[in-house]
């Protein structure tokens, strides 16, 4: 591991299908061509894919043709990338698992993780705290996804107890449009709504919409998610319907990007478990959550 | 022979009027479901949503009408719709300093949007012709070409409109005209031109001939190449109408900007007794048949009857139910 | 005539057949007996095709009864009559273009050697089938490549693989040449040796004369005639047809033409199937266009037309012109009616007036075509040249033969060309109305028009036209006018015995691959 | 006449020839292509990855040839084996405590998936032939019915195959014989039976006459329908053995299975020089198509000479010239 000897590391992420795997990949990007400028002896592949047997198929042609050293993969789903991972790693190799850990322990050398609990968990308190009395809400959810499930539990779990109620939760795949549309059917379904969870902040922008069309915006208020440069905007101008935002920073790709590429230019041992923890950004705290230069 | 002639055409009608009852039948099943589910279905806000937000789809699907009878085929529609608003957004925002951030900037963004529009179709429409290639494989190829432009425009993210120019703009889809929405009004004269088009002019009813039997048109000494050209231009232009309409909606585009819409295009096509084949189709039929996928979504909102996660297989019931009415009532 | 004559094995008793409220066979009887042909005539849309149809089970009948060997039968379709050995050759073909010929002769009857096809077997029979119908095509190329006589003769194929008892043949010679149509006689011979009972339909009524034994006369639905062939002759049938004497079959021929010419044609290569052709076409002149099936008529008049790739050049009036599309030929006065009807012609599954405006549409329509007109133009068609349909809505498809190809000729002449091309044009079209149609070609020509007429039916070329050019493998191999206009003038420039006068002609083939 | 008969075979074989020549020029093109940006591209190890990789939508694309040879089309594929694979894997898991970890296990599990697409090809046959509603509604309707059971299976999430159980069942994609991968060595066995069934069976005419003109084949006396069902069972049959192979590879199954294999399959058949709308089809074709299709993104991971927010437009261009290739050929 000395400064000159050439290094590639492979990056395996989701490819840009909505507003977060987007920040993913623009982070990605954007780290891999500051490290590069840095350190010539670097060599990065980055590969996207649709699906997850197209990322498998990415990391085998990595191993194959492009003969890494490291692989960062934010794994498009845990179970499918098990085994494939498991394979570079007995291949001896640097692993590095950002976001969504794999099904079986002990096969990564660093963890770069995101709490998509944490996330529901701190979304569910926001509502609490802003609703003591209670109230009615509707839920967007995102794609069928574990992730999603993960949340939404955690979301459930932790408004458990209080009169906060859902009446209505419907998935809006992390898509602004579908986010729109089915808001505005959520708005003639519901006569009395108090709050949304949109718990994307791409959604959360097709439910301002929907609510500003149907000029109920003094009835109620969005809590997005991911923590959008938009959106973070307006909690830091204190728009009322946009009251706060819970992180999820894509930029955690970029993290385990320069983590991973620290390992082959200082002799600094890389390993272990970073958890970018998910936090409640309100107005007093945004200027710390906003990256203007990011197009996510 | 006299005799005869009288006899014929009353049966005819009387076998067309089952046909084109099909659809409407569909339909009108549909609404009663709904009204029985939920007594908000008919409210004006309600219509007013699920007609809008079938303006886009709707207006595409009319010139997926065209490309259909014509023979052919665009898997290209909802890519190019993505890739229209991305560039029409840029247009927008970079014409701020120059034109300012009113109307003449709006329109001109407008216009810059539909003749791209013309462009895209232009350029389906030459690979195809001059190139010789299958309609499919031009358009899955095109299908990835807009995709991933407006991705990487976006740099992966998304493109956003200017606020302030948001605000003008907005009312091209929230407003109206006599308590009608805009999207509404511009389906709507799409529509009826669109069918007057198939009906009454020489140009639907080459467009037909050419779907039924290229060979005999060709002999009917129809520019079978120019036609098809047109229809796929035809087709661009309209995804321009409905990027129009799209872009004041959430003043944004990005990688997931008319995802399927392709898919959901061709199925109201179909849906509304345009002939997969070529050589038959049904402007009217069309525009049921998009109000019918739409309002599938919306009966599926206003429920909670089953769980969402089986929203896809409702959908698809109800899609092959709908259909099943209309050719259950033809075959009779 | 035999003394004793077999008994039936195929019976039609008061058939009836409606579509829909329209009857068009009432209460038919007739009977098919082994070993001999049973001749069926009438004219365009009397019901023959439909009355082999409802025998041969691809229709039911409506009323009345089929009876095979004495049974009433029902055919639920027509794999149970083909099972019983009735096998009919469709007037329209029957073949799947995308496949070769060697697959759609054994369509449905694949011979096969354990669980996969013995090929092999397969082509040898296929071939040696055509070549005794005197067709050796390649097996292998699909049937679209095929002309419309080599078509024909893949259909015959197919129903001898089949090994019919009763054979319907339903027009089987209006594609095929004088010459091809002795071959299939050959083969009727054979097949009447072996016992087949023959139902055959044909407008070429010597043709009637020299192979039937019985003839069934129908008019408008209803039989009208059945007599034993030797009771019959061309004149006698016609009569029965049409209801009516008919005079003289071919009007006057003019005395005098103009010399002045309309269409001049040099050294015109259309590349694969016509060499170096050259000609005159003048004004006021019936042309005719003869030659064996596969001599490049058709492709020469296409590449004029512009419907094929060709070099060459057309002038016009004396002005030397380009056509590069059929669009510059229409607005040039040129016209062209196609030999294929059904595949070239015609939209099947739209009706008479869409059909017939679709060539002319630009009369009809400003922004928007004038349906009224349209209508008008179609009464006037249906008038003009007598095509007879059961609503004028109907699909073309469900058209009889005949009439389609009257509603063609129709929709070719209204674009009022002054040079109109006919390819074929009396095919399928019974006597009465070849008669109109010939008055109305010679009337065209007295108007000042100039027409070509493409024929493989001798009489029609020497009784028609003023001038006939013999085409012979992709080149001109002679010119016959006036008085020598006869059929041993024109068989022999079209076998090649006789060079064209001053040219040198190996009466070799020569193609550009 | 003789002299015709001389000159017409020649002319053709020449012509095939082209024809032939066509894909396998494009595919040739692409890994000379493939070989010059990377070395390691032809080592054993990239050509078995791709080759195993493809097999999945290659055992589907041979379905396909078959289905879009008698002029249906079938959207449903990718779905479809979703929904086999969750199944399956419920039935391995629930197995276990019954018929123990091992082989016996997977054999009862991989009979269930075979089955399960038997049956769920019979659905789509049924609906197709029975039912007379076109192809593509039916199977749009049935993409989304598997793709929501399967979301609904795994409760919006993943359905997981057990550990050990995928340990001994990863041979069957991971494993091989005589060096040669096991997904591999279906792929070839099926595309080989393919072709010999499309070429050498009744069958195999009969799908080809139906998709030419199916009035022809019913006066043939051709069992339409009963070809058609048999058809849509033979591509349910063929998703089962994919999903199979494809069980064994990510052990588990959820809503982004299989997604958009059904476009792809039929891009592939189409490169392959199969005519979209019926009549004739050529299976050899189809693999030839697969492997471009899967050799494209395999170059795509060879170098970074593109941003990879344009690999959708790279292969984009690369799908249509590979089209070009071969009907430019073909023209000439
Ligand atoms: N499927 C159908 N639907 C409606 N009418 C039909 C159908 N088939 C035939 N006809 C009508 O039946 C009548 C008889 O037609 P048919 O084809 O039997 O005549 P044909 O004697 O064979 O005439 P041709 O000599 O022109 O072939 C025609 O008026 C025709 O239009
Ligand atoms: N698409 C095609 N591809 C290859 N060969 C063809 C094709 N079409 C026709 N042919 C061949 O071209 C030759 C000439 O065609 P055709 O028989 O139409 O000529 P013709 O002189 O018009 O004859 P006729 O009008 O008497 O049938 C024939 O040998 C035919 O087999
Ligand atoms: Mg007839
Ligand atoms: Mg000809």
């Amino acid at each position: 591991q000395d400064k000159d000897a050439k290094a590639t590391i492979g990056v395996s992420i989701p490819a840009a299908t909505h507003g977060w795997t987007g920040g993913v990949n623009f982070h990605a990007q954007e780290a891999i061509d500051e490290l590069k400028a840095a350190y010539p002896n670097l060599d990065f592949v980055l590969a996207t894919a649709g699906d997850p047997g197209k990322q498998v198929s990415d990391i085998e042609d990595m191993m194959a043709t492009r003969n890494i050293d490291a692989l960062v993969v934010l794994p498009f789903e845990s179970d499918p990338l098990t085994s494939p991972v498991k394979r570079v790693a007995d291949a001896g190799k640097f692993v590095t698992v950002v976001d969504r850990g794999l099904s079986q322990p002990g096969i990564q050398d660093l963890y770069v993780a995101g709490d998509n609990t944490a996330f529901g968990r701190v979304s569910g308190e926001f509502f609490k705290e802003k609703m003591p009395d209670g109230g009615k809400i509707v839920v967007l959810r995102g794609i069928p996804t574990t992730i999603d499930n993960e949340r939404v539990e955690a979301f459930q779990a932790s408004l458990e107890g209080s009169n906060i109620e859902i009446v209505g939760m419907e998935h809006g795949d992390w898509n602004r449009d579908k986010a729109f549309e089915v808001m505005q059917d959520f708005l003639s379904k519901h006569s009395e709504i108090d709050a949304v969870w949109a718990s994307d902040d791409d959604m959360a922008l097709g439910v301002i919409e929907a609510v500003k069309q149907a000029g109920r915006e003094s009835e109620m208020w969005v809590l997005g998610g991911a923590g959008m440069k938009q959106m973070i905007e307006r909690v830091k101008a204190g728009d009322t319907m946009v009251p706060a935002d819970v992180t999820y920073p894509p930029s955690m790709i970029a993290t385990a990007i320069r983590l991973t590429a620290d390992r082959f230019v200082s002799r600094a041992p890389m390993a272990g478990r970073f958890v970018i923890d998910s936090v409640l950004v309100t107005p007093e705290n945004a200027d710390e959550h906003y990256y203007p230069d990011s197009p996510f | 022979m006299s005799a005869e002639a009288k006899v014929e055409p009353q049966r005819r009608r009387f076998a067309v009027d089952l046909h084109v009852i099909g659809p409407l039948l569909a339909l009108l099943a549909l609404v009663i479901l709904g009204m029985s589910l939920n007594d908000q279905f008919l409210s004006a806000g309600n219509v007013t949503n699920v007609l809008a937000r079938s303006a886009f789809i709707g207006v595409i699907a009319v010139g997926a009408t065209f490309v259909i009878t014509i023979g052919g085929l665009d898997l290209s529609v909802g890519s190019m719709s993505a890739f229209l608003a991305g560039v029409t957004i840029i247009v927008l925002n970079s014409l701020i300093p120059i034109a300012g951030g009113g109307w003449g900037t709006i329109i001109l963004g407008m216009a810059a949007c539909l003749l791209l529009g013309l462009g895209a179709g232009f350029l389906n429409g030459i690979l195809i012709t001059k190139g010789r290639i299958e309609a499919f494989i031009v358009t899955l190829g095109t299908l990835g070409i807009f995709r991933s432009l407006v991705v990487w425009l976006a740099d992966g993210g998304t493109l956003s409109l200017d606020f302030n120019l948001r605000e003008v703009y907005r009312p091209v889809y929230y407003g109206g005209l006599a308590g009608i929405a805009w999207p509404i009004i511009v389906f709507a004269l799409v529509a009826i031109i669109g069918e007057i088009v198939m009906r009454r002019t020489a140009y639907g009813r080459h467009c037909a001939a050419i779907g039924s039997n290229e060979q005999v048109a060709r002999y009917s000494a129809i520019h079978v190449d120019r036609v098809r050209l047109a229809t796929y231009m035809l087709q661009g232009l309209l995804v321009g109408i409905a990027t129009v309409m799209y872009v004041p909606r959430l003043g944004s585009a990005s990688s997931t900007t008319g995802i399927l819409w392709e898919l959901e295009a061709i199925a109201a096509v179909i849906i509304g007794g345009t002939v997969l084949k070529g050589g038959f189709g049904r402007v009217w039929g069309t525009v049921v048949g998009v109000v019918i996928l739409s309002l599938i979504d919306n009966i599926l909102n206003l429920t909670d009857l089953v769980s969402p996660y089986l929203n896809g297989a409702i959908q698809g019931v109800i899609i092959i139910l709908a259909v099943v009415l209309q050719r259950g009532r033809k075959g009779a | 005539m035999k003394s004793s004559r077999p008994v039936p094995i195929l019976e039609a008793r008061g058939v009836i057949k409606s579509f829909g409220p329209i009857e068009v066979l009432h209460h038919v009887d007739f009977a098919l007996r082994p070993g001999e042909v049973h001749a069926l005539v009438g004219e365009n849309g009397a019901g023959k095709s439909t009355l082999m149809k409802c025998l041969a089970g691809y229709q039911p009948v409506s009323g009345g009864e089929i009876v095979l060997k004495g049974e009433p039968v029902s055919f639920p379709d027509s794999e149970a009559a083909e099972k019983a050995g009735v096998v009919l050759i469709h007037q329209e073909f029957n073949l799947a273009e995308q496949l070769s010929a060697e697959e759609n002769v054994f369509l449905g009857r694949e011979l096969k050697r354990g669980f996969f096809l013995d090929r092999k077997a397969m082509r040898a029979r296929a071939e040696s089938l055509l070549r005794e119908l005197a067709t050796p095509v390649d097996t292998r190329l699909p049937v679209s490549r095929l002309s419309v006589s080599q078509k024909q003769m893949v259909e015959i194929a197919k129903a001898l693989v089949r090994e019919a008892r009763v054979l319907i043949m339903d027009e089987p010679t209006a594609v095929l040449t004088g010459r091809e149509a002795e071959v299939l006689f050959a083969q009727i011979e054979r097949l009447k040796a072996d016992g087949v009972a023959i139902l055959y339909t044909s407008h070429k009524l010597d043709e009637i004369a020299r192979i039937a034994d019985e003839v069934t006369v129908l008019r408008d639905g209803a039989l009208v005639a059945n007599a034993p062939a030797a009771e019959m002759n061309p004149n006698r049938m016609a009569e029965l047809m049409v209801g009516r004497e008919l005079s003289d079959l071919f009007p006057e021929k003019l005395a005098d033409r103009s010399r002045e010419v309309v269409l001049s044609v040099r050294d015109f290569s259309v590349p694969g199937y016509v060499e170096t052709a050259s000609f005159d076409l003048h004004r006021g002149e019936i042309l005719g266009f003869a030659g064996l099936v596969g001599a490049g008529r058709t492709e020469l008049m296409e590449g004029i037309m512009g419907l094929r790739p060709a070099s060459g050049t057309i002038g016009r009036n004396g002005e030397t012109v380009r056509i590069r599309d059929p669009k510059e030929a229409t607005r040039r006065g040129l016209a062209y009616l196609t030999e294929d009807r059904k595949g070239r012609g015609l939209l099947l599954k739209y009706g008479l007036r869409e059909n017939l405006t679709l060539l002319g549409l630009d009369r009809f329509s400003g922004i928007f075509v004038d349906e009224k007109a349209e209508d008008k133009a179609l009464d006037a068609a249906i008038r003009r040249f007598d095509i007879r349909a059961g609503s004028k809505t109907m699909a073309v498809g469900n058209l009889s033969g005949g009439n389609q190809q009257k509603l063609l000729l129709a929709k070719t002449m209204l674009v009022e060309p002054q040079i109109v091309i006919l390819d074929e044009p009396t095919r399928g079209i019974d006597i009465g109305t070849k008669q109109q149609i010939y008055a109305f070609i010679n009337e065209l020509a007295r108007e000042g028009r100039s027409v070509i007429v493409i024929s493989s039916e001798m009489t029609e070329v020497i009784g028609l036209c003023d001038r006939v050019i013999v085409m012979r493998s992709g080149r001109i191999a002679g010119e016959v006018s006036g008085a020598e206009i006869t059929e041993e003038a024109i068989v022999r420039r079209a076998m090649g015995l006789e060079a064209r006068q001053g040219t040198e002609m190996t009466g070799e083939a020569v193609h550009v691959g």
